[in-house]
């Protein structure tokens, strides 16, 4: 039988080696797994690479795992939120490697890992900084810049409802990079509101069908 | 002596592990379905946008809105989900089924599949899923008679017909033998009983080894209505 | 104030020319937009290249539309169902081009364009005749194709429910193409089975937003 | 004599036809919201998944779910859809939205944009969706003042910061004028009441042309309420 909730924190992280490659949903702190990247601090994993838009705010979730030294480098389109010093401070004393791409393109870099595609030319980023580099292609008449696909070993992720298979939905905005995040992963870890039993959710509305999720954690929304 | 039909599903159903995400080609591979051992769930997708595949319902709550990939009136199991076809292709093309089973017109040594155009072909040519999920699937086994209908062999050195993909099949299930397919070629798992090795070398039209202890390839005597 | 919503055929298929490119949706007669196929026989254009993935049966819907000599070339994965008997007897007699193409790579192709996607690259049909004159490229220790994004002029499609803004909502699986032909053409005409105003849909449960569609019309599902 | 920037974002909402599907970047262009003339039904997008957003929410109705590209607590009007990430980003860069208006360090007459990063930037480098917008939207448009806080003119031959994308502003809407970009580079459209066309040819940094009866740019004095 198909379950694949489980009950712990250790349950849900067991087996993130060192070195991974871990992709993070979450817009700002929408959709952002806090609990579990919390927790990534007691699982003891290091020399991480994050995949996520933004780099954290506070000193909690993303922040907290970087506050802990177990990231390497990130990758984002956007590091600066209000309230985000842990990852100033840390690039500034080197102590972190930042890559910056656009929002679009690591979220099609992504979908590109999950869909096995190999590469795809884009417009964005072509003529500028962010494209220099890049392999350039000219399709109708305007330069494209090859993308690779961006695979996660891990990715971790906040959604609303998970049900026994794994099947995932979300809250409003708060759906943001998981559905992606969750496809493009060797390993895809969801905590969640609440989680029920197979064939509960509506299979008209499911976003994220079950069999790109792992495991399931229920955490309890905080009031 | 050979396994029927009905037999090489059964048998092919026995390696499918709990929990596995399956998708059965159009055709005999879908029999599979039906010998899925008690106790295991199956997750089996649909490449017309459905995981969560179940039997056929009576002929009274037939939906012609919910169908399989062979345009048949199916059902939905508690758990089953459904999406858009591009979706349902990026599940196929980016590795996330964890098997396919396949019919086959030819296998070659090196594990290039020939399923869906034959030569002789007076239809018009038709791919389908086909080429998507014998590329994209991390296992690929194949579901075919050991001989095709004149006694040639479907097991070959290289294809002749057009391939459907290059050095994918993995297993290959016959009404005669299990054969692996691997670096070293084809590698007989288990053969029929009453068969030896070089009566099956006879069917095949490659170099075929047999495993060290290579088993007797049965299956129950299986009557009409689980088929 | 926006209303796509039309109230009859000829208003639904008002503009589409000589030679365009449509994009159908549906997988047998599952999601198949059957009447607005039959209408644009009336509608009177000719030269088309249409794109579905099956080639039409019996004598209705797009071989109605085929029957009537409006179609130049069909690409398709799967001309070949039970009763597919005008295709075949169209290109039998050389009337009609035949493109065959992997199910997921014209789905794919279809995203491309709807994506903004100049090219990608994809093992499917590499090293094989449907692969042959393919630009093939390695990546990850395999060959793979280039395709180019698929774009219509116009996309035909049906769904179940269709709202004042065009979002629409479908049934089971039924949905297949829908969403895909939608996003991929220029204009986007939707049949549907009911239409409500704006809000009347769950904004979570949306498959299609309104953005990727143009018109709207009601056709009341045959029993 | 200019315009402030509710003015400037009053005037380019005067632009914007009934049904646009159009993109505010963050910061500035956020206000073009609030002046949409009556009677207009314009869908307003945001990156983060979301069509049909509608004003903030009071205090008591905010939902942190619920938020704009800018993260600020927002509402969605009936007709709105919730999608993820990826496919905000295909409406983005396939050039589904109608208009996007965003904020700019510099122009160039070719229509260059600059708007992510200076050379001077103390901060980290962000991008966020700013060049899948330019790069991706049909009609681009940069809201901003005409010249720095120094003097220093936004409109030039070419762009000194890093481009976000490259030909791809189709006008510029700031706190003097309404100028186009051109094949032939900068047209003035519009000019601030009281200012000719060599005063505007003072503060831009390019050559700029005036269309042939060049209007007055103007807007109502606004209160603090709306914006």
């Amino acid at each position: 039988m198909i379950d694949k909730r489980v009950t712990s924190f250790e349950q849900a992280l067991a087996g993130i080696e060192d070195g991974s490659t871990i992709l993070v949903s979450g817009f700002g702190n929408a959709g952002s797994p806090i609990e579990l990247l919390e927790a990534l601090v007691d699982q003891g994993a290091r020399d991480l690479t994050v995949v996520s838009n933004n780099a954290g705010e506070g000193e909690f979730g993303l922040a907290a795992l970087m506050r802990a030294g177990r990231v390497r480098k990130i990758i984002c389109s956007y590091p600066i939120t209000s309230g985000s010093v842990v990852v100033d401070e840390l690039h500034a004393a080197g102590k972190i490697e930042l890559e910056v791409a656009p929002q679009g393109t690591i979220s099609e870099r992504m979908r590109a890992a999950a869909a096995g595609i190999g590469g795809f030319y884009t417009r964005t980023s072509a003529g500028t900084r962010l494209g220099e580099g890049k392999e350039t292609r000219e399709f109708d008449g305007h330069p494209h810049v090859l993308e690779r696909p961006l695979k996660g070993d891990v990715a971790l992720l906040r959604a609303k409802t998970g049900d026994r298979w794994g099947n995932l939905v979300y809250n409003m905005t708060a759906r943001n990079f998981g559905p992606t995040v969750a496809m493009a992963a060797d390993l895809t870890i969801a905590q969640v509101d609440e989680t029920v039993d197979a064939g509960e959710l509506d299979p008209e509305i499911i976003v994220t069908p079950g069999i790109f999720v792992d495991r399931v954690l229920r955490v309890p929304r905080r009031a | 002596m050979g396994l029927d039909r009905n037999q090489i599903a059964w048998r092919i159903a026995q390696d499918i592990a709990d929990g596995s995400y399956v998708n059965l080609g159009i055709g005999m591979p879908e029999l599979v379905a039906d010998y899925i051992p008690e106790g295991r769930e199956i997750v089996f997708h649909s490449e017309n946008g459905l995981l969560g595949m179940g039997p056929k319902p009576p002929k009274d709550r037939e939906d012609h809105d919910l169908m399989n990939a062979g345009k048949k009136p199916v059902t939905l199991v508690p758990g089953g989900a459904y999406f858009h076809h591009t979706d349902s292709f990026l599940m196929i093309r980016g590795g996330h089924l964890d098997l396919c089973v396949l019919g086959a017109y030819q296998i070659s040594e090196a594990g290039d599949l020939a399923n869906w155009a034959t030569d002789s072909d007076k239809r018009l040519p038709a791919v389908g899923g086909a080429m998507d999920l014998a590329a994209g699937t991390p296992r690929v086994v194949a579901m075919t008679t050991h001989c095709a209908r004149d006694g040639t062999p479907k097991l070959l050195g290289e294809c002749t017909f057009p391939l459907t993909a290059a050095g994918v099949v993995d297993r290959v299930y016959t009404d005669l033998a299990v054969v692996d397919v691997t670096p070293a070629g084809f590698v007989a798992r288990e053969i029929v009983d009453g068969m030896t090795l070089d009566e099956l070398r006879d069917r095949t039209g490659a170099r075929l080894t047999a495993a060290e202890n290579p088993g007797i390839l049965k299956a129950p005597a299986l009557g009409h209505a689980a088929g």
